[in-house]
């Protein structure tokens, strides 16, 4: 870095004449500052590091440590151009974005050199700057917010979710049956079948029915004789034990249970016919 | 972008912990976030080889221990190590997915109301009253769930198994006896009204 | 191999257990195999909505004490609840995943940035910030990645589709809220016209 190759790039027509590059904070400054100055052979690195012409811009404004909210307009406009220019004769493919900023910063630099324009309310004018800055201000907030996002712990990158197998076929999942399907299954039965009136099962029929696969069961859990009374739980009231009765005298005819006396009086014991049970 | 994370990245090989803890730590991290088995070889290359399959073994079956009341265990498959969810969460499991419960066949069903509603009955009975031949499978199927079983012999030449349904069965349905089944007289009129329309 | 019986079917719901050991043994099993984060109304679920939110939570509290020091932590995120190892074992778990993780270009970062911390904008409200055309394969690699998706469109000329961030990004990002994302650094948005030429 030298003296000739930065007076080569401040060579430009808008510094001509012994007007100021800028005055900063008052102070005329007739040089750009060394800071602000890359060696063009770096160009071709530097530009795939910036994400724009406001990254751009933001990186010459941190480099050369100026208030982003005073910028010193002709010495930046001097330093991007430089920067567009050297991208031109790389020939590097330059982003549209890049001339639209250099347009802008052209116009904001000439806004700058006129007279302050007094505003008829007496309201104070605004700045030339005010929507660069605040575009540069926005786009440095995303910058950082970027970077903090970057710094979270990420799925995949930083951490993996725990996700235990779980062996499906281990779940046997049965059919629910309500007893409204058991209806209904009868019902298709008797459209089917045509049934008759003998295989119609009433309430009645049908608790007689129970309490013959409870007599029959206890028989067989039992595997022997009980004695007939011990078959009656007297606790149940009347309507259960003649229910109880006629389901063992249902099964006797249908030849299932085995009812003997040995002589009258005689305690009369009940069991399954064959007296045996096959599980 | 400045590097975030250099220091959780792999390539910034660690060298394996000395203490036994810390490897088993280090192991259980792996073991729960593995999306299939780990052989023991994919276990040594986490320590990057540095530790011995015996030191290995030895720390797996520790693991497998430790983890032996909870909830997840640790197996050790064909394929190499995996942590299981232990059976009897399933049910838990699976009420988050909701799947179309099975359904039984017409058959199935029918053989069922048969048995509750004429039991004690034999395999004759049913066929009798479906008018075809009703498969072994079918009774197993009702068998296996509990809900039907063998109460007696009909004496009769053969003597075929009577059928009735158990009280699990009864439990399954909510029901408190079989006299709360539909009855079926109310029925009989329904369809006789339905048929007649 | 436990055979399970059929009382363990989930249709017939078993009641959620009195003990609060035993709900929290379930919890932990149902989070550890989740595929996803499980948000409260599915912890619920998973008792039949037996237990309340109140106990839910209490328990859900204990159980990411239980795991506090251990390899793997329980985080509450956007979506909900979920397992997931610390960052110190992410060196081990990548020696047998080889795969690099993405690594994001910077002008992914800040659109991301952007759609994260001005949600919803357009396209257009992007390339205003970031001052240069932004390639449909940016916006492109966010949406693949579940993390950005549209969300209704602008009411102006052409309709532009409005982006915001999903509930993927904020569990991705073991954030519940888009509120918990890193504060914006305040800058001084005053502009000195003292000194302005």
């Amino acid at each position: 870095m030298n003296d000739t190759a930065t007076s080569e790039h401040i060579a430009e027509p808008w510094t001509e004449g012994a007007e100021p590059l800028a005055r900063i904070y008052g102070e005329p400054m007739v040089q750009l500052p060394l800071d602000l100055y890359i060696p063009p052979d770096a160009m071709a690195v530097m530009l795939d590091a910036f994400e724009g012409p406001l990254d751009l811009l933001l990186y010459l404004i941190r480099k050369a440590n100026v208030n982003v909210l005073d910028i010193p307009m002709a010495p930046l406009t001097v330093q991007y151009l430089t920067y567009v220019e050297a991208m031109r004769t790389h020939n590097l493919e330059l982003a549209a974005d890049y001339l639209v900023m250099a347009a802008m910063l052209i116009e904001i630099k000439s806004r700058m050199l006129l007279p302050k324009a007094r505003v008829d309310d007496g309201g104070e004018v605004e700045d030339p700057r005010a929507e660069l800055v605040r575009r540069l201000i926005e786009y440095e907030q995303m910058k950082l917010a970027a970077h903090r996002l970057d710094e979270l712990p990420q799925a995949e990158r930083d951490f993996d979710w725990v996700e235990v197998w779980v062996e499906k076929s281990l779940l046997q999942r049965l059919p629910e049956v309500c007893a409204a399907d058991l209806k209904d299954a009868w019902g298709s039965l008797l459209r089917q079948a045509r049934l008759h009136t003998h295989h119609m099962v009433t309430r009645e029929e049908l608790s007689v029915r129970e309490h013959m696969g409870l007599i029959l069961r206890r028989l067989r859990d039992t595997d022997g004789f009980i004695e007939f009374v011990a078959m009656f739980d007297t606790t149940l009231g009347a309507p259960v034990l003649v229910v109880h009765f006629l389901a063992m005298l249902e099964l006797a005819r249908e030849q299932l249970l085995e009812i003997t006396q040995t002589e009258a009086f005689a305690p009369i014991y009940v069991r399954l016919a064959n007296g045996r049970v096959e599980h | 972008m400045a590097e975030l994370n250099t220091d959780s990245r792999p390539d910034r090989a660690r060298s394996a912990p000395n203490n036994p803890g810390e490897l088993k730590r280090i192991l259980e991290a792996v073991l729960l976030a593995a999306p299939q088995p780990l052989s023991l070889a994919e276990l040594r290359k986490v320590f990057a080889d540095e530790i011995g399959l015996d030191v290995l073994r030895v720390l797996l079956d520790e693991l497998r221990l430790e983890w032996a009341e909870r909830p997840v265990e640790l197996l050790q498959l064909a394929s190499g190590w995996r942590f299981r969810t232990r059976a009897e969460f399933l049910p838990y499991l699976a009420r988050l997915n909701p799947e179309k419960p099975p359904k039984y066949s017409r058959a199935v069903l029918e053989t069922l109301a048969i048995i509750a509603y004429r039991q004690p009955v034999t395999r004759g009975d049913i066929e009798d009253i479906r008018g075809v031949t009703v498969a072994t499978q079918i009774i197993r199927v009702l068998e296996e769930r509990g809900w039907v079983d063998i109460v007696g012999h009909r004496d009769t030449p053969g003597r075929p198994a009577l059928l009735a349904t158990t009280k699990k069965f009864l439990d399954d349905l909510g029901l408190r006896s079989v006299t709360e089944l539909p009855p079926l007289e109310m029925m009989n009129q329904t369809l006789e009204l339905a048929d007649a329309q």
